[in-house]
């Protein structure tokens, strides 16, 4: 091959490049491993963190477990080897899951429309406010205190310099929901969206109904994010919403200390031009076949540049496809038995605790921890090989000696009576 | 003549919700081992609903069935190269699957106490530090989930520098050959962006920057290899000319399969960078994405990296969110771990030496297939090419055959196409990454194929417009699909097609 | 009309010695951590080798390649319906293969402590009990490889028993539908095969068989329901006439599927027989195998099976070595437990229940394809169908078309064809066994092939000679493989076709 | 379906069978378990077992490295959910990796001819035994003790009613190689075959070539069993044996408990007619490309039924395609080095110990326990998570306090300076 090119040698590949741009010394990374050496390596790494834990962690990341069927479509070449599917005629492969993903998710959500997928949950938030600007030609949004605290940190770094003022509103520190009161202050003639949660952090079911007339007569849009895609199995979806924003963790996407996910924006159908991210829409090929391509590319980067709906490109995905590959192994029937197991394993340990609020919840819910701190609670169920909860005061100051628990079907009656004890 | 495929037959296959039938079930859950509760009872019948309507209802082997049937109708690296420019399409090792399903990897929840996320811990901060080595940089941020990502952040760390020093500036310059996260960009950060016109050399002209370089200035966006595949050889005057003004100099990482071992952004004036962690490093692209957008920065940029960051002291890892001066989080969490092993894994295979042979071997499979190719289409540029190389449909284009309609034919030739019209600085771009996982075997097929197609064009344009013929789906109609978008299956929309 | 698959393009590749260049690597050791030996100092010139001739040397992603793009030439029954009559090819759940590879299960060592392979041990013995219960016979070994294994072991047990007795006798009797092994086997074992000629009902004729039941007779190898599949109604009575010549019952239990749930071999008078765990419980196919040929015998046979056998006391499992009466290992070690685990966790997620229903299912589909097909092929007998329905050619022959044109043709409609001309006594016989984990979609699909081919033969038998006409490899040349056998690649032979 | 087939319920479909041959009452197995249940018991069953030892047992079961690209092949339904080859135009991945399992078989073992996999290596044995007597039209076999012992007891179940007389013979108690004389003693006019293991049941390498030229002197033939095939990487091949009888386990096929194993039969070219198993041979398609096809079975059951030369049908094609993977992974050189480091191993810990016989060796070998007993030995290595040799006693009563050892690729110094102590 050097002789076709007519070099002596790979270093002359490089010899136009300035001397002193060239690397001094050799990386200073040590020499290729086998694959032996390296399977090593990371399961000592994995066995330094927890193993074999119950956990009762939820807060955005949930423990569900994850049909075989997963990892056995996931891990065909064909679709873990290939790339976005810019050629339609050779990538009907993905292009079909794609439309599959984008179909049940509106299903799931009750919107008209939905994307192939976002970062994750977090980053789609931003991206549905930006959304709401452009569809409103207001600038200010207003989030929900209770929704996912890193969401809004998120939240606030893209809208710094976008001219996008955010302000948060609070929640009834009786019932966990928020405080109406509080958003109808808030809101104003500038205000694209407001945003909510539900179930909230705190575990908590929303008053969406009553979100979105609050936001709808004043002209904003309703912004409805969810965290814990598994509550959609049972609860009312959020019809009245404008912009839905969720992450897609809890469909067979192993919590991997906090990523890859899958987040997705749907909306309503007069909105789909100011959605940002990839649309996968039918058509037909020349012998008239149904045929699906990604469209409507002409809201994107790629072709809007600095006028795009958003700067993303590279998604999520073989994630999205473990979400469309999970939700037909549960389907209609399964979804809504899996939130039935995962509200009753809740609802059970609630029932043995003083939940804070009284809300009504699904898979999670906060408690006191009463006599002792939090964290004394958690230490005492380390020993017994059970991961607590989440420690509420990190986010929400006012919020002392109060945990986040969050119960699945994975959560077994004799880890949660432990549970039940450590508060005692 | 088409060496590289025969016709087969596919399974047809329709959508999931065209198979379902009620029902049918592909899961059993555990017993429950609690009272079970009424969900109307306990929530309101406000809160809950009917049924999930019109969700699918398939057996298990309908699950297989249907997945492993669509996946016959893709192309793959598995299944043959993949020279889709700027992609950096290269070999996925298959043992990052694994080691990233390791269970106390996979299975680990973010808020765990960090005395249980030491080994996570210990991966990301040594992951952190070898990509700092390979870039010549001073810290690193693995947060972002991709390059845009890397870019979003790239970039407001660049406005809060300026910012701390007074003045936040107005503009960021894109060379025009620039991919269209790097403008779109600029724009999510509250900067407006100007063009900077490339060179007949296909590279950045200093006197261009030089008038373009006002106190308005905040930062250039600069691709180095870049878009062309051509070097900025000038890069370090470059960085010169933006410093002296004192605006900042974004690279765009995308590019690094053509550097690593060979030469170091850090050493030649870069100030911010992101890196494509599933380019360069080689995790699967999945059908697009899952990625990562790793960002490194020199040491005056440190303090407003997105938090937490990692710190190790007494010998442990923990995460710091003290740190007043930050822009902030850019996404939940602490970035796209079970990508970063994959990364990691790829670099521990690799190690120092291996990593610069790959880079080397990228080099020279571009650079062979330029000579080969040559005699055939137009080049865009005679500038050397780095790791691919970048022709224009000129020639084509006279008998009416555009780079699209080439691909198009090379699709019958077994191969998945190059990146069609990108960059946009060249008159109908073929732009061709065949990277170094290729064997000359797979290259020579690959310029056959394209110089037969060349042939093809001369001979009978026709055909190659019309192109594909051999495949399960031949031209689609994107055209259609915009203008009556249908982004969702319905009832009834696609009943009639349920055969297909 | 063809419904089920269109033509799409499949990527060639050659031999993976027509890949193979000297240098290409896909392997890394790691670093020997003791001194290196020279192998011909250590063991001499005379025992070593200077390489091994002509072996390929390939990369990681030659690898990949070249086996991924080979699958992509199978059938599979991941991508449909594989009615393969008289092997069950049913749905593979994934479980399996996963539960398999636990690295307590997939990495233990025959000879490893007792102490240390409980587990194991715990596995083999609750699959034994439970097959057991599914057959209603007393003991169970699990150490025959497969089918024709299993046949082996339980004539070899039939010998030892009549040898017992004082005289192992000559004869073993069998139908003239049985499979191939059944008479194979006899012959293994040293006696001679005598074939029962089954009547118009396509069963055992009670007069014929007592004819030939002589003192000479050691057993009957029956199997039930038949390779017609049709169920031997007078099975007990057959046992009866057996038994009073104090002959053995052997019942070959490849279609057990038709039956677990239903009706127990041990209610029914079989003394001893075999179950094909890679059938009836769904493991794996894999191309030709493994399998797992468990045999099942009563109380009277016990005795004589191989050894070791598992037993439990205190609360241990433990391997007994001292079976003065058994008729010796039929293989090493305890049998392939990778199948086994496979077996078991193939019962457990079925429950007792559920795998009745499964029989159910696999009669149900048999019955509505023979039903829709019978108006088009001639079924062979009238008889009620179990689990499978199988038709001859007689129709089709009359135009020159056979069934294993018809086979052929099928191949075109998307299906993998049935069984052909198996069994014997059919007379050109098309084999049908759909299985439970068929829905009522893909087996209409099929039916409508089957008929729509029915038509062709009579419209265009030509066109179906010459079938298949859309896969990438056309009608194989048997017979030329069979003249001029090549069976190993050579360096000349095929080097003219590397580019295939 | 039930209305087309005519009956009003499933139970109709059985109505046939005689009530007395029915089932009385429902089988006593349990309900069926969710997917996850059953993860959970079988990882239970796996932490019964050894976890975590390293292990020195060989004896016809070796512990090496398994490359993931292996179970990323064989996990791709189109070849784990297929069957025999029967319809080749729908069937070459399959019959094309048979093909070049066949050829690396013939390369490693210097043979012309071998078929598409036996069960195992155990009924390898047999079968060849069997294939001999065909060949010969002699009815005796001879083996040398040195065979692994579960294969001649395996060799001698099905040698019995088959009027082939099986005669041992014995090794030379020093070198631990096969006794020439012995052999030469009980060679006969009536002998098919003499059957040797090499390197044999103790590590040691025969003189294959004497054994040959012995057992062709009296017109038997030499078959040649092999039970650790990365010895082959180095060896020289059995180039003057008539036939092998081999086990690949080596080859990436997981020890798992014993099974399954792919056996594998080769031949010199004269004797292809009287091979047992499957062949796969090359040939044409129509329109001329070359295609593979299963060929020459009028030997198999299923066409002579009664006079087939085996009654073998489904056989071991998904492992014997693990041990493809694993050559073409490892290739010329790979296999050659992977010998090469296990040679290293083995000779270093023999070092430290004094082997019991003086014959060369590659990967194993035996040793005197010298004051100790081998069980107790291997008592004192257990606590230190190592599982040591066999104890030769249980199959050569004459080899008391004598342990077998095998080192791989897989054995760390450490772990091998730690069973040198044991012996101290
Ligand atoms: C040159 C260049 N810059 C930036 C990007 C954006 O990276 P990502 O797709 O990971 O967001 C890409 C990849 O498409 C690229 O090719
Ligand atoms: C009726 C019958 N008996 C016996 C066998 C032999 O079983 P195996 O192939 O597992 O040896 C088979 C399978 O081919 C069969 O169909």
């Amino acid at each position: 091959m050097l002789d076709t090119i007519g070099v002596p040698d790979l270093e002359s590949l490089f010899s136009h490049l300035p001397d002193d741009v060239r690397i001094q010394k050799p990386l200073n990374i040590p020499a290729g491993k086998s694959e032996y050496d390296i399977i090593d390596y990371f399961k000592a790494r994995g066995a330094e963190n927890a193993n074999g834990y119950a956990s009762f962690l939820g807060a955005g990341v949930y423990n569900h477990y994850r049909p075989v069927m997963v990892d056995t479509i996931v891990s065909r070449g064909e679709f873990l080897t290939s790339y976005t599917p810019y050629q339609p005629e050779i990538s009907q492969g993905t292009l079909t899951s794609i439309f599959e993903f984008q179909t049940m998710v509106c299903q799931l959500t009750g919107m008209d429309v939905a994307n192939a997928s976002m970062y994750d949950g977090s980053t789609a938030v931003p991206e549905a406010a930006m959304m709401a600007v452009r569809v409103t030609g207001r600038d200010r949004v207003v989030a929900s205190r209770a929704v996912h605290p890193e969401y809004r940190e998120v939240l606030r770094t893209y809208a710094q310099h976008q001219g996008m003022p955010v302000e948060d509103f609070g929640y009834d520190a009786k019932s966990g929901q928020i405080d109406l009161a509080d958003l109808e202050s808030k809101l104003d003639n500038k205000t694209a969206a407001v945003i909510i949660q539900s179930p909230n952090f705190f575990g908590i079911i929303e008053n969406t109904k009553q979100a979105a007339q609050l936001a709808h007569s004043k002209g904003a849009l309703l912004i409805f994010v969810f965290t814990e895609a598994a509550s959609l199995g049972i609860l009312e979806p959020p019809r009245d919403a404008d912009i839905v924003a969720g992450e897609l963790q809890s469909f067979a996407i192993p919590p991997s200390y906090g990523g890859p996910f899958a987040g997705v924006i749907a909306a309503k159908e007069k909105f789909l031009r100011q959605m940002p991210g990839r649309l996968v829409g039918e058509s037909k090929d020349t012998h008239g076949n149904r045929a699906f391509c990604l469209t409507l590319s002409t809201r994107e980067q790629h072709i809007r540049r600095e006028k795009a709906t958003s700067n993303i490109c590279t998604n999520q995905a073989l994630i999205a496809l473990m979400a469309t590959v999970y939700m037909s192994v549960y389907g209609k029937e399964g979804l809504r038995e899996l939130a039935v197991q995962n509200m009753s394993k809740a609802h059970y340990l609630a029932g043995k605790l003083s939940p804070r609020f009284t809300g009504p919840f699904f898979n999670e819910f906060a408690v006191k921890t009463d006599g002792h701190s939090a964290g004394e609670v958690n230490e005492a169920l380390l020993p017994k090989k059970i991961i607590g909860g989440l420690d509420l005061e990190r986010f929400y100051p006012e919020l002392k000696d109060t945990m986040l628990l969050c119960c699945t079907e994975m959560s077994r009656r004799e880890q949660m009576d432990e549970v039940a004890q450590a508060f005692k | 003549m088409i060496k590289k495929v025969r016709p087969h037959i596919t399974q047809n296959e329709p959508l999931l919700f065209e198979r379902s039938s009620p029902g049918k079930k592909g899961y059993q859950l555990p017993d429950l081992d609690v009272p079970a509760i009424d969900p109307t009872q306990a929530l309101g019948a406000a809160n809950t609903r009917a049924e999930i309507e019109d969700f699918p209802e398939v057996s298990e082997v309908d699950v297989i069935r249907h997945f492993t049937r669509l996946s016959t109708w893709n192309y793959a690296i598995d299944l043959g190269c993949y020279p889709l420019g700027s992609c950096t399409m290269k070999y996925n090792p298959r043992v990052n699957e694994l080691v990233a399903r390791t269970e106390g990897l996979a299975w680990i929840h973010p808020y765990q106490p960090e005395s249980l996320a030491q080994g996570a811990l210990e991966i990301i901060g040594v992951l952190e530090s070898m990509l700092a080595e390979i870039t010549g940089m001073d810290a690193v941020t693995l947060q972002p989930a991709a390059g845009a990502h890397g870019e979003l952040t790239g970039i407001l760390l660049t406005r809060a520098l300026l910012q701390s020093r007074g003045n936040a500036r107005k503009k960021v310059l894109v060379p025009d050959s620039a991919h269209g996260t790097n403008p779109a960009t600029a724009t999510m950060c509250g900067y407006t962006v100007e063009n900077i016109k490339s060179n007949d050399r296909g590279v950045i002209d200093i006197a261009t920057l030089s008038q373009a370089v006002t106190e308005d200035v905040a930062a250039l966006m600069v691709t180095n290899p870049n878009t062309v595949g051509v070097f900025e050889e000038d890069i370090k005057k470059i960085a010169e000319v933006m410093h002296d003004k004192g605006a900042v100099v974004y690279m765009d990482g995308a590019n690094m399969n053509a550097l690593v071992g060979i030469a170091r952004p850090g050493d030649f004036g870069i100030d911010v960078m992101h890196l494509n962690l599933h380019k360069t490093f080689s995790t699967p692209h999945g059908g697009g994405g899952p990625g990562s957008g790793a960002v490194a920065v020199k040491k005056h940029l440190e303090p407003f990296l997105p938090g937490p960051r990692l710190k190790r002291d007494g010998g442990k890892w923990s995460w710091n969110y003290d740190l007043p001066q930050s822009v902030g989080r850019v996404r939940a969490f602490y970035g796209n771990f079970g990508v970063l092993v994959r990364a990691l894994a790829y670099i521990m295979a690799h190690g120092g030496p291996g990593l610069r042979v790959a880079t080397m071997d990228a080099v020279l499979n571009a650079n062979y297939l330029r000579k080969l190719l040559e005699p055939h289409y137009q080049i865009a540029y005679q500038a050397p090419s780095m790791h691919e190389c970048v022709f224009s449909d000129d020639r084509q284009a006279k008998r009416g055959v555009r780079t699209g309609d080439i691909a198009k034919r090379l699709i019958d030739y077994g191969f998945h196409p190059y990146t069609v019209s990108f960059p946009l600085i060249v008159h109908g771009a073929l732009m061709i990454e065949p990277t170094e996982t290729e064997g000359k075997a797979e290259l020579d097929l690959l310029a056959d194929a394209l110089i037969s197609v060349a042939g093809e064009v001369e001979q009978d344009p026709e055909m190659v417009l019309k192109a594909p013929h051999s495949t399960r789906t031949s031209r689609v109609d994107e055209v259609a699909a915009a203008r009556r978008p249908i982004l969702r299956w319905k009832p009834q929309s696609t009943a009639s097609l349920a055969a297909d």
